[in-house]
This record gives structure tokens, sequence and C-alpha cells, in this order.
């Protein structure tokens, strides 16, 4: 009950910043001049006498609030436009393309947090020893990695020096022809769920294959951040006086480190696993940019670049939907991780 | 009365980016059974840190550099010198043989486990065998007057829980019982041990004073007032009734009437439970309530020990004299004592009181002070004897 | 101290491991090298993989599945797999011609009415039959689609002599194509120009498709009444964006937007064998990827863009088709009446900072720029000698193309007299600045500006042009506005007819670039008109020899090469002939064949 | 401010910080010294624009007139990276510029007045924070057309909120000290109270989290511009320079690593001079964390 009220209450205040974010993503696009966006719906110059129909047909050179009154009217009844670069509505481009990039993440998330917390507690319980500078130098390497760089060398490396062994895509032709044929059943679009669920071995392994240098790429960075974070918040942790007590009481260092610092250092690495959504969001657009793999966040590169404005729109808006309900999701997690957080103080 | 801890020549040391820090210097120490020895000292003397030592806990980058401290408990078998124990053996004296009060209650208390848990863990910990025998008790009398059809159900989940717990009641380490623990769903069996560390737990909170322990137990720490939380932290020190109790402050973050309850409770316990109390403190009134003897400390090192009377009628060494002066007395002006306290760095040479020591030879700055007994068991380091 | 010195010591150890790591692709190229040793000559052997699979990787996806829409090459190719179209190319030819859904056809003596005879006994992938009503549905669809931009204007022109759906009634179309027994007729418009129609007619745009079938999905219903709902709708709209029921070799199994497209074999086709069970064309924009796959033997075909030759040169194991001539022309084109608004003038005058709005319109400003053009680098750097200088719009493999006729050639010392001449000499001693414009991502495009701005450097310091890269959609939108001083852009053949080219560069009112760029000259206007209804092969060619000599003398553009195409097959491949018309990079799939041996 | 100096001995003391202060120094005399480093070729050239040696697209290998060799189009990698440093620099220090400004005014505000002020700005900086960083900048970049100056502008736009709220964290924490209260009650004007008390006491925090935002906004900066989303072709950039290398990464059959000098090169600039600064934010964090002060 208590909970509920605060979620509504959460939600109610929502709806003010969705609609400043459609506001905002909406007037970007209308920095456009009308023929410029015109002449986004030509593609050679044979069309060129067209572009004052096409305006005309689409009312480009309508006032702001207009077009701005259009486009939320057809957004509200689920209808965010035409994505060129996909040949498909938005809303389904975005169900079209997620599920290669949640192939990513499935495998990204979990590595990032559990390889996070673990490198960032031992770290700490080995504070100022070698160890400690080991990994944290090793940390703060990754954490100045360009990503985009460090996924040219893995291909530089596995796609020329051991060629074939790890293959750019999402899945071989053969692998291809088995997914799309009759007898496999896509239940999910996540081949490598889908694979499991028709127990297709060979499939399987090809995705994984062609898995392994994104999820690579797409993990460092974020990993590095993950354990800085825990690092510190355990240091902190551990230098509470209830570590002290407990190491008093007689307990195992075993028990001290995992028992009483670890829930506690967690709590704020909870907290921050909203901003890890942000940086997968990123994240994947560069990796799958680079690895020409083709989900969401290809999309949405090839809709900046080609500029593709509903597509451009309407990935912003999904994704801020989205940050917001994951924050959202975080904030309700804390107030149950930490007993002295009450509901509500959480939102700060 | 003989020793229960005997502190020799014991010295640590801080190894910080500035230098190294002499924290303890040579300190000699006693403390006796079933005494209060108060230690006495600016902030920075060393008091804690002593206190600290005996449990072999100082903190990175601190280091007990040299010295020898035993611990003298005639029903595990005389003197245990535990500078050189085993890390595990040393486990098992803290909060068992030795216990600790801290100052802050509210650090010390982990916020995210409810009271009962934090003080259980400590019977789990040192009292499982106990634990076991209880456990095994409550199963058998439900194996005999248990009868209807759910109790024939249940009986073999009993008879192989009595086993279990029999096991632990015996051995120190039973291998079925520990194995079980680390198995998801057998895990359960054991739940009686929590069970029983927790009806513990809620006598002890009760043997503290704490009204409506039950529910006090199934508390977050937050969610108590100061005074409360320092009787449970107290509570999880005294739970396996240790030979000594060693208090670092405990009072100084209550206001004055939670003073008054908790030095209270401690003459209770110390009366009851017939243990010895190393009171570590900057406030000699406080001191002078609870300690029968007192222990003054400067810079790391011992000035003075004597009974709290001696100190009070005839405080020897320049600096229990000036501390003294400095305690405000109605009516009396009071005197501060000139200069700081020496730089840990780099203290000063020869007895490390002389930059500030009103009565100073020439000598004091080049040779430490031995210490000398001055009267029937009233130890002093100072030239001037 | 000790303790400090191996705190360092890790740290230092740490470091430099990282480093290493980071390192150590660079490092690896010894190991690389010993491998070469062991590389036999012809390049690693590519293996034979996926039999029967046709696998196409390119770049770029298609607009729409339905033939009256589409008016790329992407979608071309893939509407030239799945439909068919009454006649077709014959090989390699651009004015002979094949049989395919006509089996017989004939051109009246009036020089107006085509007849076509409809083949029987063929089926559509959806199991309908070919009757000529489908022939006449499909043409009168296709021309009441007509959407803004699409190809219908090359059915209008000829038929009715108009630009689109707007300008007639239905009447008008529904009279164009009639059915006559077993024929279908198409009435050109009398006084039509020597519009190619046969060429016209082997274009994707007049694939036939199934009457029934489309009616019962909603398309146009044949009737008047429905003619408005479908005109120029959205590309979305048309059941045949992402439907398909053709009588071609391969019906369409799937379209996996942007990722893939699938074919499959049609069994029922009623020409006999099909050489591929399967044809698919996987979109695939990085360059090493594709390679890799070619090289891999995963792909049997990929598309190679000009400047990555160089990578499979020497590999045993591929077919390679170079020096194809392409039917595109790029040109730097002048602006000779640029728009006030326009901000890439400097100060808009011609006092050293800037460029009147009328510059270009001193012919030896022009010709000066001509001149100052390294058309040799061009060629050998960017180009890779892939391509065929052209001095005028009217380019090789268009009919009445001079192979002789004059263009300029890189000559500072007459780029200099001329521009010493230009403006009454003022030019010269203020100099000028103003930006040229390409867009973006377009190398070849940046590389041939920046040669054109160093040189008119190098020619006179005061000459300062700065190189500018704009998106797609501004240029184009900006071109209309007139804003662009000078900018590099290029044009594409619908069919092989010269008044396909000369019309766009040169005619002032119905020409794209030189309607826009404000190029005028009566006599080029009127020669283009007289070359469109000339129906004499001899005077026409008169007639367009004296329009290439005019276009030298009095030039709208630098105009630069007719590039040359190249295509990449896996020896498993066979078959490949070129046909400069037929659309994309494959080919002739339906002539092609794979095997092992 | 013993404090300073303090953190001074602390940031020297530490290897870490300091190998990152050696780091950020050489960067730094790179950048001013690239006109002597690497000279631009005379005449109207901008010299921010690499010179080509050539218009063809393969990558040419280390040799004396290009130390580094050139990347594809005949980019002197040398050239690109010397002058990119300026770039980094650039894009670094007028973004952070910006967002400290916006920052500091909007979070002062809101933190000092409080209120409605307070609930809009708040509110604002929420619509913000609702999109991924990257992404919102993306969109931003596409739409105001690709150049270096959009980069910035994007980046600012996305970074300036976080600021704003910390500042009006801070002054929050301030707003409540007696010597604010002070200054109010001898009638100091709010603008006057900010800037002359509030402020200083607040900003300081900030400002060093600012500066060490610099390497995480550069290595944005310059995933920009490989997406191409960034500085025009031909434009000094470490970004542009890595995404030239895009298409060379495997060289022709049998020598697979040939080209490794166009992929390696330009992203160790990018990978140090970031590393530099994180090395120094790492070491800043530990001294400033109230936790893990000295004993």
């Amino acid at each position: 009950m208590e909970l509920r009220s605060y979620i509504i209450r959460r939600l109610v205040l929502l709806i003010p910043v969705l609609f400043g974010v459609t506001v905002f993503i909406f007037g970007i696009t209308m920095l456009f001049s009308p023929g410029q966006r015109a002449s986004l719906y030509v593609t050679s110059p044979r069309q060129l006498a067209d572009l004052p129909a096409i305006i005309e047909r689409y009312g480009l050179d309508e006032p702001f609030l207009t077009q701005y009154g259009t486009w939320i009217g057809q957004v509200l009844s689920g209808n965010l436009g035409w994505s060129n670069v996909a040949s498909m509505p938005v809303w389904d481009a975005i169900w079209h393309y997620l599920p290669a990039t949640l192939d990513l993440a499935i495998f990204a998330a979990p590595l990032i947090i559990l390889t996070g917390i673990f490198l960032g507690s031992t770290a700490a319980a080995h504070k100022d020893r070698p160890l400690d500078h080991g990994t944290r130098v090793v940390a703060i390497f990754g954490w100045s990695l360009p990503t985009f760089w460090l996924g040219l060398l893995l291909m530089m490396v596995f796609y020329g020096y051991f060629r074939g062994f790890l293959p750019p895509g999402r899945l071989s032709i053969q692998m291809d022809m088995v997914v799309n044929s009759a007898d496999f059943i896509r239940y999910t679009h996540i081949n490598t769920i889908d694979a499991i669920l028709n127990l297709n071995g060979p499939v399987l392994l090809d995705t994984l294959r062609h898995l392994i240098l994104p999820v690579i790429t797409l993990s460092v960075v974020n990993v590095a951040f993950i354990m800085r974070l825990m690092r510190s918040s355990m240091l902190e942790s551990l230098g509470k006086g209830y570590i002290l007590t407990a190491r008093a009481k007689g307990l195992p260092e075993r028990v001290v480190v995992n028992k009483h610092a670890r829930r506690n250092a967690l709590i704020p690495v909870i907290t921050v696993s909203g901003y890890l959504f942000a940086a997968l969001a990123n994240g994947v657009v560069i990796t799958e940019t680079i690895f020409n793999y083709k989900g969401i966040g290809w999309w949405a590169w090839q809709s900046a670049v080609r500029l593709d404005i509903a597509s451009i729109l309407g990935f912003a808006l999904f994704n801020a939907v989205l940050f917001v309900g994951v924050n959202l999701v975080v904030d309700i997690l804390y107030t149950r991780i930490d007993p002295r957080v009450r509901l509500g103080e959480a939102v700060q | 009365m003989e020793d229960l801890i005997r502190i020799r020549d014991l010295s640590v040391r801080f190894y910080t980016y500035e230098g190294v820090v002499h924290a303890i210097d040579d300190l000699d120490l006693d403390i006796k059974q079933g005494e209060t020895l108060g230690i006495v000292g600016e902030t920075g003397s060393g008091k804690s840190m002593t206190a600290l030592a005996i449990l072999r806990l100082v903190p990175y980058p601190g280091k007990i550099e040299s010295g020898s401290i035993v611990f003298c408990d005639k029903d595990s078998g005389g003197e245990l010198e535990l500078l050189k124990l085993k890390e595990d053996r040393m486990r098992a004296i803290r909060g068992n043989k030795i216990s600790m009060v801290f100052q802050e209650p509210g650090a010390a208390l982990n916020p995210v486990f409810t009271i009962g848990d934090q003080i259980s863990e400590v019977f789990l910990l040192h009292r499982r065998q106990e634990l076991g025998r209880r456990a095994k008790q409550r199963v058998d009398s439900l194996l005999s007057d248990g009868n209807g059809l759910a109790a024939g159900l249940k009986r073999p989940f009993w008879l192989w829980q009595s086993r279990l717990y029999s096991k632990i009641a015996e051995g120190p380490h039973p291998l079925e019982p520990r194995f079980l623990s680390h198995l998801p769903l057998f895990r359960r069996l054991l739940w009686r041990l929590k069970d029983e560390a927790g009806l513990l737990t809620v006598d002890m909170l009760k043997d503290v004073e704490i009204p409506d322990a039950a529910r006090v137990a199934a508390h977050y720490p937050h969610e108590l007032s100061g005074g409360m939380k320092q009787r449970a932290v107290i509570a999880m020190a005294l739970a396996c009734s240790p030979k000594l109790l060693i208090a670092d402050e405990p009072t100084t973050s209550l206001d004055v009437t939670i003073q008054a309850q908790m030095l209270e409770l401690f003459r209770r316990i110390k009366a009851d439970k017939g243990a010895s109390v190393l009171f570590v403190t900057h406030n000699l009134g406080v001191a002078s309530e609870v300690c029968d003897r007192l222990a003054v400390m400067y810079a790391g090192r011992l000035c003075e020990v004597a009974s709290i009377e001696e100190i009070f009628l005839h405080p020897s060494h320049p600096y229990t004299k000036a501390l003294l002066n400095a305690v405000p007395i109605p009516g009396k002006e009071l005197q501060t004592i000139p200069g700081a306290l020496a730089d840990a760095l780099n203290p000063p040479p020869g007895c490390r009181f002389h930059p500030r020591c009103p009565s100073a030879m020439p000598m004091c700055q080049q040779e430490r002070a031995k210490l000398k007994e001055v009267s029937r068991d009233h130890m002093v380091a100072c030239h001037l004897f | 101290m000790s303790k400090r010195f191996s705190k360092m010591g890790w740290i230092v150890l740490a470091a430099l491991l990282c480093l290493s790591l980071v390192l150590m692709p660079g490092c690896t190229t010894s190991p690389a090298e010993q491998e070469e040793e062991e590389e036999e000559p012809g390049g690693p052997a590519i293996p034979y993989k996926n039999d029967g699979i046709f696998v196409a990787m390119t770049i770029g996806d298609i607009a729409s599945l339905d033939p009256a829409w589409g008016y790329d090459t992407a979608s071309g190719e893939q509407t030239d797999y799945i439909y068919e179209t009454l006649i077709w190319w014959d090989g390699e030819s651009a004015d002979q011609f094949v049989n395919v859904l006509a089996d017989d056809w004939e051109l009246l003596p009036d020089g107006v009415t085509y007849r076509f005879h409809i083949r029987d006994g063929v089926k559509f992938h959806e199991g309908g039959d070919l009757s000529p009503e489908d022939v006449e549905y499909s043409f009168e669809r296709a021309m009441i689609q007509d959407r803004d931009g699409g190809p219908l204007w090359m059915f209008y022109v000829p038929l009715l002599g108009v630009g689109g759906y707007g300008d007639v009634t239905f009447a008008d179309i529904d009279a164009a194509v009639e059915v006559d027994g077993e024929w279908v007729v198409f009435t050109l418009d009398d006084g039509a120009f020597a519009a190619p129609w046969l060429q016209i007619l082997c274009g994707p745009w007049a694939s036939i498709v199934d009457m029934e079938w489309c009616i019962t999905n909603e398309e146009w219903d044949g009737t008047e009444g429905d003619a408005p709902n479908h005109n120029n709708p959205e590309r979305q709209d048309s059941y045949l964006f992402d439907h398909s029921n053709g009588t071609g070799h391969w019906k369409l199994n799937l379209w996996d937007p942007a990722i893939q497209i699938k074919l499959e074999k049609f069994d029922g086709y009623w020409g006999g064998a099909v050489p591929f069970d399967w044809v698919i064309t996987q979109i695939v924009d990085e360059w090493t990827d594709r390679k890799l796959a070619l090289l891999n033997g995963d792909a049997d075909h990929v598309y190679v863009p000009r400047q990555y030759i160089d990578e499979l040169e020497g590999i045993a194991d591929l077919t390679i088709y170079k020096g194809l001539p392409q039917l595109n022309l790029d040109g730097f084109f002048f602006n000779q009446d640029i728009s006030e608004v326009s901000t890439y003038v400097g100060s808009g005058t011609l006092d050293g900072n800037g460029i009147p709005r009328d510059f270009f319109t001193d012919l030896d400003v022009r010709k000066g720029f001509c001149y100052a053009f390294e058309y040799d680098t061009y060629l050998e750097d960017i180009l890779k000698n892939e391509g065929e200088q052209m001095g005028s719009p009217i380019i090789d493999g268009l009919a009445h193309y001079n192979p002789d006729a004059l263009m300029y050639e890189y000559d500072l010392a007459k780029a200099e007299e001329h521009l010493k001449a230009a403006w009454g000499g003022e030019v010269w001693e203020k100099g000028f600045k103003f930006t040229l414009v390409y867009n973006t991502g377009n190398d070849a495009r940046k590389s041939g500006s920046e040669i054109l701005a160093n040189n008119l450097f190098a020619i006179n310091p005061k000459f300062q042009v700065s190189v500018l890269a704009t998106q797609w959609s501004s240029t184009l939108a900006q071109i209309v506005s007139g804003v662009y001083p000078m900018f590099n852009i290029g044009w594409m053949a619908d069919y092989p007819d010269p008044d396909n080219f000369a019309t766009p560069f040169l005619h002032s009112e119905e020409g794209l670039f030189a309607h826009y760029l404000s190029y005028y000259n009566a006599e080029v206007d009127d020669l283009i008109m007289q070359g469109r209804y000339e129906l004499d092969p001899t005077a026409r060619k008169a007639i367009y020899y004296e329009l290439q000599d005019l276009a030298y003398e009095d030039p709208a553009c630098i105009y630069l090469f007719q590039p040359q195409g190249r295509r990449y097959f896996t020896k498993y491949i066979k078959g490949f002939y070129f046909n400069t018309m037929i659309p994309g990079n494959p080919g002739p799939l339906h002539d092609m064949s794979k095997s092992e041996s | 401010m013993s404090d300073w100096k303090f953190m001074a001995r602390q940031l020297v003391r530490n290897p870490l910080s300091l190998m990152g202060i050696i780091i950020i120094v050489v960067f730094a005399f790179i950048a001013i010294l690239a006109p002597l480093v690497a000279p631009p070729p005379g005449g109207h050239w901008n010299p921010y624009l690499i010179p080509r040696d050539g218009y063809s697209a393969t990558p040419q290998p280390p040799s004396e007139e290009h130390i580094f060799g050139t990347t594809q189009g005949q980019y002197d990698i040398f050239y690109g990276v010397v002058w990119g440093t300026r770039s980094a620099f650039r894009v670094g220090l007028v973004v952070i510029g910006i967002v400290l400004a916006v920052g500091i005014i909007l979070g002062s505000l809101a933190g000092y007045f409080g209120g409605v002020i307070d609930e809009v700005i708040m509110r604002i900086t929420d619509i913000f924070l609702a999109f991924p960083a990257l992404i919102l900048a993306m969109a931003i970049v596409s739409v105001i057309g690709p150049s270096l100056r959009s980069v910035m502008i994007a980046l600012a736009v996305v970074s300036w909120p976080s600021y704003a709220r910390l500042i009006r964290g801070d002054i929050l924490q301030v707003r409540e000290e007696d010597y604010i209260e002070a200054s109010r009650g001898l009638g100091a004007s709010s603008g006057r109270v900010i800037i002359r008390h509030a402020l200083p006491n607040a900003i300081y925090p900030t400002l060093v989290m600012a500066s060490l935002d610099i390497g995480a906004i550069v290595l944005s900066a310059a995933a920009l511009s490989f997406l191409g989303l960034g500085a025009p072709e031909g434009y000094a950039d470490w970004g542009q320079l890595t995404s030239f290398a895009r298409n060379w990464i495997v060289g022709p059959p049998g020598d697979p690593l040939k080209y490794w000098y166009a992929v390696t090169i330009p992203g160790l600039f990018i990978l140090f001079f970031v590393l530099g600064w994180n090395l120094l934010g790492d070491a800043f964090r530990d001294i400033l964390d109230p936790k893990l002060a000295r004993r």
C-alpha cells in the first residue's frame, strides 16, 4: 500500500518530465528548415523539383505548435512515425532490433556487475597492497579505453590475425537459414534463448561465437566503472565502526568482509545500476556500430547519420521512458536494501 | 590478586606517508582478576590503541612491533601469549574471553542488520555447542510428547535434527552439520540454532535493562536511542560473559543522565559477572566512579599507575598533577596544561612530557624515566623519583 | 622504504602490462610476415560453401519492393529477380532485346503504336496465370501510383507527352495501354520523341504484376473512382511494398529490412530451370566484413568500393571484371545566379573577399576553372584509373557519343590566361573567395574539390576556395534555393539515350541542374528539343555532335569522368556478363551459375 | 589554503597521480608547441586541417616524412594527432567552461532561493537527465549538423544538469551556515551573498569534479567523431583519425596487420590523454574522500 502510493506518486511526477522530453527532442528537430526536412524524403537529385510538393504534403512549414500537436497526437496514439532506416514503423523497428541487443545485454550486464563487484571488493580488502594497486591501474586503464578503439583492436587481432575464428555479424549464413526455417520457432527472437528453447546446439554455438567480441568490448569500460565504485564504497564501509565490532566479536575475516562490509557497500552500487543502464545504452550504440551488429544501437546510429528524424525521436523517447523507469525501480530496490531509507527519501 | 592480563614492553607503530608514528612505546601494564582498571590520557596518548592491541585489532597501517601480552585464563589452561597465538585461536578469544565496547554505539552497530541478528551472531559463533544442546533438548521434547498425524510426518526430520544437534553439542567442528550448513535446503534443518541464539539474545538484552527486549531485538539500530544502542552493544560484549571487558570511552557520546545509568550498569555487571574491566576514558571524573586502579598515559607511554585513591590523594607524576588540576572543581579556578600534546611523528627525546613539565630537569631531555615503585602498588615514570 | 619500492614496482609492472596489452597488435606484425612466407602466391584458397545458394553482400537497403515505386538500383535489382518485363536486354547490348513475357512484338509503321503478344502458360508465384489484362493493369496501376520523384514520368512523357498523373484524365491513361485479344497495345503520344520506348520497357518499373492478386489485396481495383486513392501513396501504403507476386525466377522468402533479403527458387517458373535455389542479398555496410566474407567463401559476390580494389589484387580464387562503363557522370557545377541569401560567397562582391552573385556568368571564369583541374591526378589517385574523361554530358555508351569531342585538359597557363581575362582583369588582381560544396562522406568528391581549390591557389594566392562538406539533405535543399556558388554532384542514366543526359545538364527549363543553376544557352536549348524529336539517326547524330561542341564552348560545369564499375565473384560463380542497364551489382543472375569445379 | 598544499603534496607523493600529472603536462606541451612540432603548410591553410600527401585511399606505413605513416586518404597521422591534441584540449576546456557557467548560475539560483525556482530548474534537469548522454548528444549533433562546434554544444547540453545539481546541493548545505545568516542579517543583497559568501564555500568540490571530467568529455567527443557525427573530414581530431582506420583493420591476405599504425596510433593518444585525467581524478577522489582521509 505504501509502496503502491509511492510508485503512483513517482509516476505522476514523471508526466511533466516526459512531456518536457518530447517538447525538447521535437524542438531539436525543428532546428531544420522545412526544405531540409523535405529533402529527407528525397533520394536522388531527380526529385529536386518535388521538394515544395513534399513540404506541402507533410505540412513541414506549419508553425511549431501545430506540427508538435500532430506529432504528439500520433505518439500518444502509439504511432511514432515511419523509420526510413528500418523500412517499418518506428515502434515495430524498436521491437525488431531490440532482441539482438538483448542478446548482447544478457551476457554483458551480469558479467559487468559480477566482475565489477568482485574486483572492487577484492581491491578494497587489499587496500594499498600490490593487488589493490594492480587492479586499480588496470581499472583506470579500462576506464580510459575508448570503446570504439578497443573494438577495432579486437577485430584487428581476431578478424585479421585469427581469420574466421570469431566472425562479424550476428549469425552465419547457414545458421541464419536454420533460424529462419519453419521448424525453428522464434519465441523471443533472442537467438541464444531461442536456440536453447529449440534445443539447437549449432545455432547456440554460432550465436555465442558472434557475441564474444562485442560482449567484451561492451563490458570492459563498465566493469572498470562498477569496480571503481565498489572499491571506494567498500573502503568506506570497511572503515566503519561496526567492522571493528564484527572483528572484535571474533568473526572470521571472510564473514566480516562478505557479510558486514559488502552488504553495506552494495547500497551505492545498486543506486548506480541506473547509470549502468545508461552506460549500456550508450555502449551498444558504439559496440554494435563497430561490429556491424544490427541491434537497436546500430539502428540509432544509422538513424543519426542518415538523419532519419522519426527514428531519432522515437529512439530517444523510448530510451528516456525506459531510463526513467529503470531509475524508479532502482529507487524502490534501494529502499528495500537499506532499512534506514524510507520511501520518498530515496528520490534524493 | 593475580593478573589476568600482563602486558610487557609493548610497542605499536604506524607507518604512514608522513613517517613512523610511535603510538605505544614499551608499555608495561597488568590487569588483575576482577578489577576495573582505568586508562586515562589525552586524545592520541595511545590508550585506545592499548585496548585494541590486547585484541590484536590494531588497524592498518599500524603494527604491533614488539612486546608480549599474556592472558592468564584458569579454565582454558594457564597463560596464553596473545601476540603469538594463531589467528583462529585469537578469534576464539575475541568476543568470547575478551570483548570490547566501543565509543560510538551508532557506528558500532551495523545499520543493515537487526539488533537481534548482531547479538545472536556472537552466540552462534562462540556458544555453538551450548546452542546445540538446548536445540537438542527442544527437539527431544517434541519427539517425546509430539503425537498426531503432523507430528508423525515431521518425526523423521526431528530425529535427524536431534542427531545433528547432538553432534554439534559434542564436537567443536562436527563434519555433517558443517557440510549441510553450506547446502541451500538442508541449511534449514539447523534453524533451531538461530532460534536458541535468539532466546539467549533476548535474555541478554533483559540483562542490560532493556525494556521490551523481544521487540527491540527485531529493531534496526537506527530505530533506537543512543542509550539503547549502547546497552545493546554492551549486551553484545557481555554475551559470552567474557573474562575481560574492554570499554573504550563507552559513555562519552551519551548525555549525562544516560552516562550515570551506564556507569551503574558497569558496576553491576562487574559485581555479578566477576569480569575484569579495562575502562578507557579521558574523563577523570568518570574514571573515579568506576575504577579500582588508574593508569595515566602520555604520548604512548605510561606515566603512573596506582589505586584510584593514591592517584587522587598523592599524584606523583607532574602530568598526573596537571591532569588533576585540569578537572573543573567548583570555586577552584581551572589550570590548563601549557603547550600542546607531543607531536607523534617526531616526539621530544627523553621524557616526552618535559617540554610541558613545570619541574623539568636537564636530564629529562636526554633519557626516559624507568617505571619505579614509589609506594606499594604505586608506579611512576619520572626522574623526580 | 623497501615496502614503498615494491609498491612502486608493482604499479610500474601493472602499467607496463596494460601498455603491452594495448600495443600487442602493433608488435605482432612479425609473425604475420612469417605467415606471408607460407602464403602461396595466389593468396589463400577460398573454400566452396553454401551449394545452391547465391550470397551477395552489398550496401544500402532497398526502398520498396513495389516495381512502380522503386527508382534506386538496390530496389531495381531485387524486382528484376522477382518480376519480369515484356522484353529484356539481349546480353550485353543496350539496344537489342529478347522476348520475355511477350513472345512477339511489332512497331506499326505510324511509328507510335507498339503491339506486344503476351506469352501464355506463364504462372505467377502465387499461382495466377499471366493474361494481357495483367499487363495492361500493371502499366495503368503504375501510372496511377506515379509517386513524387518516382520513375513513372518515363511512361507519361512518351505515352502522353506530359509530366505525370496530375496533367491527365483517367481516360488518357486508360487509352494509352489497351488489350487487343492476345496483344497489348501502347500508343505513344504522336510527335513523341524518339524516346527509347523499348529500353524503358526493360526497366524494373515496367514489371508485370498479377491483377487479381493486387485487387484482392486492396491495391487499385482498376476503376476510375478508386484511382485517386492510390495516387502518390506513402511508401508503406502500397501492398506491394513488402509483398510480391511476380513471374520471375525467384520469389520473395524474407525481407529483413536493413539486414537481408532472401529469395527462394520459384518451381513453377515458365522458362524452365532456375540456377540458384536461394538468392540471399545481405546488407553489410562495413567493407572489412564484406572482404572477410568473400575471402572466407561466405559470400559469392561483394560490393567492392573503388578505393579498396588494391586489397584484392592477385587472389587466384576470385573472378574479377573491371573497366565496366557506367552510365553516370560527375561534375563541378557553376551557379550563374547565386541567391542573395547565400552565405558561401564571402563579401558578395568582387573585392578579393568574395564573389558577386553572377560571378560564373563570365565565360572566362568557367573556362579558367575547367583548365585548372588536374584531370590525370584525379583519374589515377581517386578513380584508380577506372574512368574516362568526358567533355560533355553525352557520354560513352549513349547513342551519338563523339569519342573525339573536344575536352579540357589540365593547363595552368591557359587557366591563368582565361582568369586574367575574366571580369576585365579584375578577378586576377583582386582575387576571390568562396566555398565549394560537396556532400558529406563522398571521398572522391572531397578530394576532387580539394584538387581544384589547391590548383586555383597555385595559380594565384588570391584565389581562395574553401571546401565544405554538407549533408545530403541540406545539399539538395540548398541547390534548389540556389545558395551554392559551386558544387560537385552527379547524374545517373534512367535509360541509355543522349536526351536523358543532355536535358538535366543543359536545358534551361526542363533540365534539373541547368534550371537551378540558371545555365541558359538558346542554341543549346533548341538543339536538345530537336534531338529529342528527331527520328532519323544520322540527323540526330549531327545534332548531338553539335551539342557536344557547344557544351565544350559554354561549359555548364567542369565535366569530370565517366566512371567504370567492377565486379568481384568467387571463382565458383560462372556466366557473368555486363550490361550497363542491368541495375544492381551481381548482374544477370538467371544466366549465371555456381559450381565447385 | 593549507588543504591545497596538502593535496598537492599527496598528488606528487602518490605515484599514480604523479604519472597522471606528467602525462597531462606532456600533452599540454604538445598542444602548445603544435606549430613547431608539426608545422602547417603555408598559405591560407587552416592549421586544423590535416595536409594530405596525394589522394589515394590506402594508408602508407611510417616513413621519414610521415613518421607515423598516413591514414586513409593520405592524411598525415603525426600531424593529425599533434593538432588533434589541441582539438582535444579545446573541446574539453570549452565544454567544461560552458557547463560550469550554466551549472553554477542555475545551480546556485536553485539552491539559494529554493521554492518555485528550485522546483522548475530541477524539473528541467530531470528532462535532460532522462536521456542516456551519448544518445541525446547523437541526436543533437545529427540534427544541427556534424561539426566540432555541434559536438561541443551537444556535450555541454547533456552534461550541465549534473553540475547544476551538484552546486545546488552544496549551496543548500552552506546556505544554513552562520556566516551566510550573518551577512544576510547585515542586509547584503542575495546576489552579493551568493557570489561573495555562498559560492566560494560551495564551489570547491565542483571545480575539482569538473577538472576531472575533461577526460570523459574528450572521450565522448572522440566517440561522436568516430561515429561520423563530429569533426568534418580531414579535421585534426583523434576520433576521426580512428574512424579513418575503420576500413583498414584487416590488411590484405598474408599480412593481416599491415595497417596497424593507422588503427593503433590515434587510439593510443586518446587512451593516454584520458588516462592522464583519470589517474589524477582517482587520486583526487581518494584525497577528497573524508572517510579515506589519513589517520
